[in-house]
């Protein structure tokens, strides 16, 4: 073929203080193609990305728009060329409305030149209508769960009529069927000749939407090739460099005493009436979909929400938690999600992100000791496998994956007995998921009561003992990890089916 | 008492306007941004207080940081309907027009301190700025025999600190041989006074005396010289009237002199308001508070032990 | 119902603190309700509230303009000094309110481009903007000598003083542009996520220089309304510790100091209720000296009523 | 190397910033170098330097306290009265550092648990606090008459004088308090990541308190200091406008305005820019009108000069 491809990213060039994260990687996108971007945390996909979408400057390589050189100087220039970006950390500005947000940078106004807003609302309306949701166009969009957010995201980018569209791992926090909307939606841009990159580190969705893949390992180009008929086994290894079982992690190993117990948790317009307990050894799960609550259960158990009633006991003792400071006394710990605004505190180094909760363990006559702290780190470091050259450095530089990785060395280091899990794999790669998910299991065998919530249904069958579901703020399922079946859980999560009985 | 007031029982359910007339003092006064000022307010307050306890006079006072709230102030006074109202003016153009409405709300008003630049005052009772100066820089010739280095600690940037300042400079521009070789604020600030003399006695090895436009402010004077241990310079001068200024003199230390400028002169200026209110005549229109010069001679005559400032 | 209730609690809480504080000032003064000094408070607000108009645009954005109020006095002295040497009152008038947003054009330059914390950029123009005002007018105060200038304050029109006119106007004017163009839209979603806000194209730098430029014009706005009600500008104290009050009125008024959050009305309401405190402490005759404490008090009361987040 | 130097430059372009202000003071005026105006430096900013570390702190937290100038007058006022009343010197210090670390807590309720923005619960404080002082002093200021008192701020230790040996001590013991301890790690957290922070058990609230508490303590401290050096504190001018050299000096420090960034070490050397600064301005004879603009400009350079995000 004689013409050019769309887009074309020759031998780009990228070191941040002095450690190159791109070493001479080329890519090329053609015109109306989906084209996955693969990889490890850390490999350079964002980083890529940022380059192309004007944020960060390439040290060296060029970019080619339809055989045409162009020098991506600011996102202004990349949106001029028909490149629309969906960032991997959400970028919206929450103190604005949802349709403020879409419109944002890209008014319509009337005549006179003063906002539209009777029109804004009526295309936000519509697209969103295309992705299966119904928001108020004038909700504020920091009222929203994380997965609205995400959808605005997407449909901000729809909107632009773009002729490349960026999704660095758009659907982190969306729910299953919200994923094959979007995906309906992508083979329709197909069609009508937009080209797609898209970066997940689920690669079950990569095979459905994709019709290109290339692969980075730490900054190289690996391979790039078609993706049909390609074996996810081997893209995996080429990722990571070995393979990864898909099978069901957990054994079954005897439980201990009960751990928590909770009867007749309730809070007005959250959740209510919510009964479980969780064993010494067990890992239970929570599935639903957004806005089922179960972020909101949980943080009130942690402490974080104060107004709920209900009875909580940890090992049998009735304990009252108002502050997370007496769910660390009563021991649990709790990994949230939405790491960047939750969990990670960006000033602070990797060491001192990893101490921040259990100080104590650091401590000698009041005083902080550095090189205890340093050790320690290490052994995280080599446990849970944290890929950073300088663990001083501020956190917020390392990539996502890794960020949570520290989080959750943060809270083994707080050694509670149980264990809160939000979204723990939230945007990690296959390989490091395994990892975490291996971790998850030895904490159970080593005795501690583990929950697990997730939107993904496939995650708590693969390492809970139990399910729970949830819709709309209540219990609405329980299996045992064996008997559940992702079509049982969706019918449940979707409120199709209640099992009110059996919950009790 | 307000003869010409006519809007007398204008529906306002006030019962003190309704029932046998109380009068009442209006006083706008600027903010205590320093010692001097707070000593006024200060005198201000207990003299309306003894006014009302004496005569039932009533009063309300009021205090502004800049011309504009000031403004304000007044027109909250002239709403209220008072008898008489004491202004100190933050400036005086700025507070001429605000004069003039007072006057022409038909109300008395006795101006302390500073001037206005029309007429409106029904009385003036007031110190004289640029007589301090004069004065200071008279006793500056005479006790320089005409040549010497002097340096000045003024207030911050204000009409009071160029009135001073003006006078001061002509007083000793008259001999050749005096020379101002520094000339820094010290914002009617004791602590300030000393830092920046401090560093002016670094920069100036020799220095014969120093000129200061505020009591508050020689005091940290005295105290930089004191800790450089300092011989050359043979006197310090103020201005007010402080009573740790006044010691210092009883007690020969380096302060020589002062030249009074008494935040007490507000008194006079209440009493003088409560006078009018009564429906008396002021028996002057002016009253000009001396800016004498206090020096070991007649110390005694001024010195309080009592006072506040 | 109770929602709505809820509703209006939340975004307009600074309302319902306006009216608790009216109807308290009704009962302790009956003069408060007396409708001449309703409208003094209005004319005594309108020129730190056209200030606190672009302060409430500023503090959306992010940032803090602390240089108001020395800006305030330079543009006033500047434009009095061309008002005289040119004889025209549009002179004057252009002159105030280009020196003010010139002034507010460097400090959106060396926000935006400088990346200099608000904070610092205008406390370096406060110290600095002083600094000029008082070097052109040595220290004192100027004053206007065309006939006419000083009509554009004192003037009524119906039963309103042209000033709170003037606030009313800008008011509607601020309130259209922040609501109904994309100027104003980029700056909420600055001040809430200037990341998020870049990644959108929007032209950040652009939007910062405006916010500050137009601040600037406003205060040379309210120079021109200050410098005509009293035919004369102080380079000292005009427009002192003005920048505490509208920032203030804004806080008050509900807007967030990060930025992103508020709205222009609540600032009105903010700007009333510091006026109306100012005003019943004048009619109540509160101790000078404790006048400070109860204006704390009830500012700090006023914003703990409001809803937290 | 070149990273060594980059890595330098952008952790402390404060020191850089000061090593040239250094040479070039040096350059411009011989005396700067004398060993006493060094000295005299060290003093002139201590106070004002164990302030700034506070302000460190407070800034680094996420918030301000713009009430340290009235507290200290208020503590000052008030260890006088109790030294003057109980003859000993143990109880006016003890006194100060109550009164200092009281009003502190108070500002961290109203921050912590009122949820009110720190800068205007400090604001109301600093109307409060300064009132409280006026009260009590009458508007003047309160002198100390137990011997002995004085020699706290004015003895030396081998060529220090004895504040500059409570600043430097202060110093190490924030930077130990800030480095080596939890609670230093959770100011950083704090202010870095509030809602992480509590996530991460924190309790946020306390740390709050807590910061505002030293802080206070700090400004006793910095009250003792100032009301011994001249045995007397004004109620009316002391610590005015301490406030905004303390923030000042921590952003020339390069601690962030929104906090979790910063260092204690800038703070220090943002403090010594500063006093150097005021030194040369008066060593210079420096119009007292242009020193602000002077300041200012220096300030934005250094600032410039800094490393941006
Ligand atoms: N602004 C930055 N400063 C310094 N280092 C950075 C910066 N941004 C990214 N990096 C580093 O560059 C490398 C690549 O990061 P990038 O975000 O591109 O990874 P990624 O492939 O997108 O990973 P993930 O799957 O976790 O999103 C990482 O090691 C990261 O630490
Ligand atoms: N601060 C808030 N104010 C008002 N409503 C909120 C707030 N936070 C969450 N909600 C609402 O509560 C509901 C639950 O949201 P949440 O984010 O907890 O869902 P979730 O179960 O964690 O789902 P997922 O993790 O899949 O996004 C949503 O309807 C959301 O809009
Ligand atoms: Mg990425
Ligand atoms: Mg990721």
């Amino acid at each position: 073929m004689a013409s050019h491809p769309f887009v074309a990213m020759n031998t780009i060039e990228k070191s941040f203080n002095g450690v190159p994260v791109l070493k001479k990687v080329t890519l090329e996108v053609e015109k109306g193609e989906i084209h996955a971007l693969l990889g490890e945390n850390g490999a350079g996909k964002s980083t890529l990305m940022n380059i192309l979408g004007g944020v960060h400057q390439p040290d060296n390589g060029q970019i080619f728009i339809n055989g045409e050189e162009v020098k991506m100087a600011d996102p202004h220039v990349s949106q001029a060329q028909g490149i629309s970006f969906i960032h991997q950390e959400l970028n919206m500005v929450g103190d604005l409305r949802v349709y403020e947000n879409m419109f944002l940078g890209s008014e319509i106004r009337n005549k006179i030149g003063f906002l539209n807003v009777e029109e804004m609302c009526r295309q936000t309306r519509e697209i969103l209508a295309e992705l299966g949701v119904t928001i108020n166009p004038k909700e504020y969009v920091r009222n929203l769960a994380t997965s609205y957010k995400q959808l605005i995201e997407i449909s901000k980018a729809l909107l632009h009529k773009s002729q490349l569209i960026i999704m660095d791992e758009p659907t982190t926090s969306l729910a299953e069927h919200e994923v094959s909307r979007l995906f309906v939606l992508m083979k329709n841009l197909k069609k009508s000749g937009v080209s797609i990159i898209y970066i997940s580190h689920k690669l079950k969705e990569i095979q459905e939407v994709c019709d290109r893949y290339t692969v980075l390992r730490d900054g190289q180009l690996v391979k790039t090739d078609v993706m049909e008929n390609e074996n996810l086994e081997v893209i995996t290894k080429l990722m990571v460099g070995k393979s990864i079982s898909q099978e069901r992690y957990v054994h079954g190993h005897e439980f201990g005493e009960v751990a928590l117990e909770v009867e007749g948790l309730t809070s007005a317009g959250l959740f209510k009436d919510i009964n479980f307990s969780v064993r010494q050894g067990q890992i239970v799960g929570f599935t639903g979909l957004a806005g089922d609550g179960r972020t909101e259960l949980f943080e009130s158990l942690f402490g974080y929400r104060k107004k709920y009633s209900g009875i909580v006991k940890v090992k049998g003792k009735p304990v009252k938690i108002n502050h997370p400071r007496k769910a660390l006394q009563a021991g649990m710990g709790y990994v949230p999600k939405d790491r960047k605004e939750n969990a990670i505190i960006k000033d602070l180094s990797v060491i001192h992100n990893m101490s921040l909760s259990s100080m104590g363990n650091f401590e000698r006559l009041g005083f902080i000791q550095g090189k205890k702290e340093q050790q320690k780190f290490q052994t995280y470091k080599e446990a849970l496998n944290i890929k950073v050259h300088n663990p001083r450095i501020t956190i917020d530089k390392l990539s996502g994956g890794n960020q949570q990785k520290v989080i959750i060395a943060k809270w083994l280091e707080a050694e509670t007995d149980i264990l809160i899990f939000d979204n723990p794999t939230q945007g990690i790669d296959v390989g490091a998921k395994q990892e975490i998910y291996q971790q998850i299991l030895m904490l159970a065998e080593f005795g501690k009561a583990i929950i697990i919530l997730s939107s993904e249904a496939p995650e708590v069958m693969r390492i809970c003992h139990d399910i729970n579901v949830m819709y709309h703020g209540e219990i609405t399922a329980r299996f045992t990890g064996e008997e559940a079946s992702e079509e049982e859980i969706m019918h449940y999560a979707t409120g199709a089916k209640r099992e009110g009985e059996k919950i009790g | 008492a307000c003869g010409s007031s006519e809007s007398g029982g204008s529906g306002s359910t006030d019962e003190e306007a309704s029932g046998d007339e109380q009068l009442t003092i209006g006083i706008s006064l600027p903010s205590a941004t320093h010692g001097w000022m707070g000593a006024l307010i200060d005198s201000a307050e207990k003299q309306a207080k003894a006014l009302k306890e004496s005569e039932g006079i009533d009063y309300v006072m009021t205090n502004a940081e800049d011309p504009n709230t000031q403004a304000n102030d007044v027109d909250d006074l002239i709403a209220q309907e008072v008898d008489v109202i004491v202004m100190l003016p933050i400036e005086s153009a700025a507070l001429s027009p605000v004069g003039q409405k007072i006057k022409d709300a038909g109300i008395p008003l006795v101006i302390v301190d500073r001037e206005l630049e029309n007429d409106a005052a029904t009385v003036v009772v007031k110190g004289d700025n640029e007589g301090i100066g004069v004065n200071a820089g008279k006793y500056f010739v005479e006790q320089l025999n005409g040549e010497g280095k002097i340096v000045e600690i003024t207030g911050p940037p204000s009409s009071v600190t160029e009135q001073r300042g003006s006078g001061f400079k002509e007083a000793v521009a008259s001999e050749s041989g005096m020379e101002i070789i520094a000339s820094q604020s010290g914002d009617f600030s004791t602590e300030k006074s000393l830092e920046v003399m401090q560093n002016i006695l670094q920069a100036n090895p020799e220095i014969d005396a120093v000129f200061t436009q505020d009591d508050g402010m020689a005091l940290g004077v005295l105290q930089a010289i004191k800790e450089a241990g300092r011989t050359d310079i043979q006197f310090v001068t103020g201005a007010g009237g402080a009573k740790g200024v006044f010691e210092d003199i009883q007690n020969d230390g380096l302060m020589k002199a002062t030249f009074l400028y008494s935040p007490t002169m507000v008194e006079d200026a209440v009493k003088i308001a409560g006078d009018i209110a009564k429906g008396e005549e002021p028996a002057e229109a002016m009253v000009v508070k001396e800016a004498t010069q206090v020096t070991k001679e007649n110390v005694d005559e001024y010195y309080d032990p009592e006072s506040k400032f | 119902m109770k929602s709505r209730m809820s509703w209006l609690w939340s975004e307009y809480s600074v309302i319902i603190a306006f009216v608790i504080i009216y109807i308290g000032a009704s009962a302790m003064n009956p003069r408060f309700l007396d409708m001449n000094n309703q409208l003094n408070i209005l004319m005594q607000v309108s020129i730190i509230g056209i200030i606190a108009l672009g302060m409430t645009v500023v503090m959306l954005s992010g940032g803090i303009d602390l240089s108001v109020g020395s800006v305030l006095a330079l543009a006033g002295v500047v434009s009095v000094l061309a008002l005289n040497a040119s004889g025209s009152i549009w002179i004057g008038v252009l002159t105030a309110l280009l020196v003010g947003s010139f002034a507010g054009f460097l400090n959106g330059l060396m926000v935006a481009k400088g990346r200099i914390a608000s904070f610092i950029a205008t406390l370096g123009m406060m110290a600095g903007a002083r600094s000029i005002a008082l070097y052109i007018a040595e220290g004192g105060s100027v004053s206007g000598e065309v006939s006419g200038f000083t009509a554009i304050a004192n003037s009524d029109f119906w039963i309103f003083d042209f000033p709170v006119i003037i606030f009313f106007v800008m008011a509607v004017l601020i309130y259209v542009l922040m609501h109904k163009t994309r100027f104003g839209r980029y700056v909420y979603a600055l001040g809430s996520n200037e990341k998020a806000a870049m990644l959108s194209a929007i032209r950040v730098d652009r939007i910062k220089i405006g916010v500050y430029t137009l601040i600037g014009t406003l205060v040379g706005i309210a120079a021109v309304i200050e410098t005509s009600r009293l035919n004369s500008i102080s380079s000292s104290s005009s427009g002192a510790q003005y920048e505490l009050d509208a920032i203030a009125a804004v806080i008050i008024g509900g807007t967030r100091m990060t930025g992103g959050r508020g709205k222009i009305i609540g600032t009105i309401f903010g700007i009333l209720i510091l006026g109306i405190l100012n005003n019943m402490m004048n009619l109540m005759n509160v101790s000078p000296h404790l006048q400070g404490f109860v204006k704390g008090l009830i500012i700090i009361i006023a914003v703990v009523f409001q809803k937290r987040e």
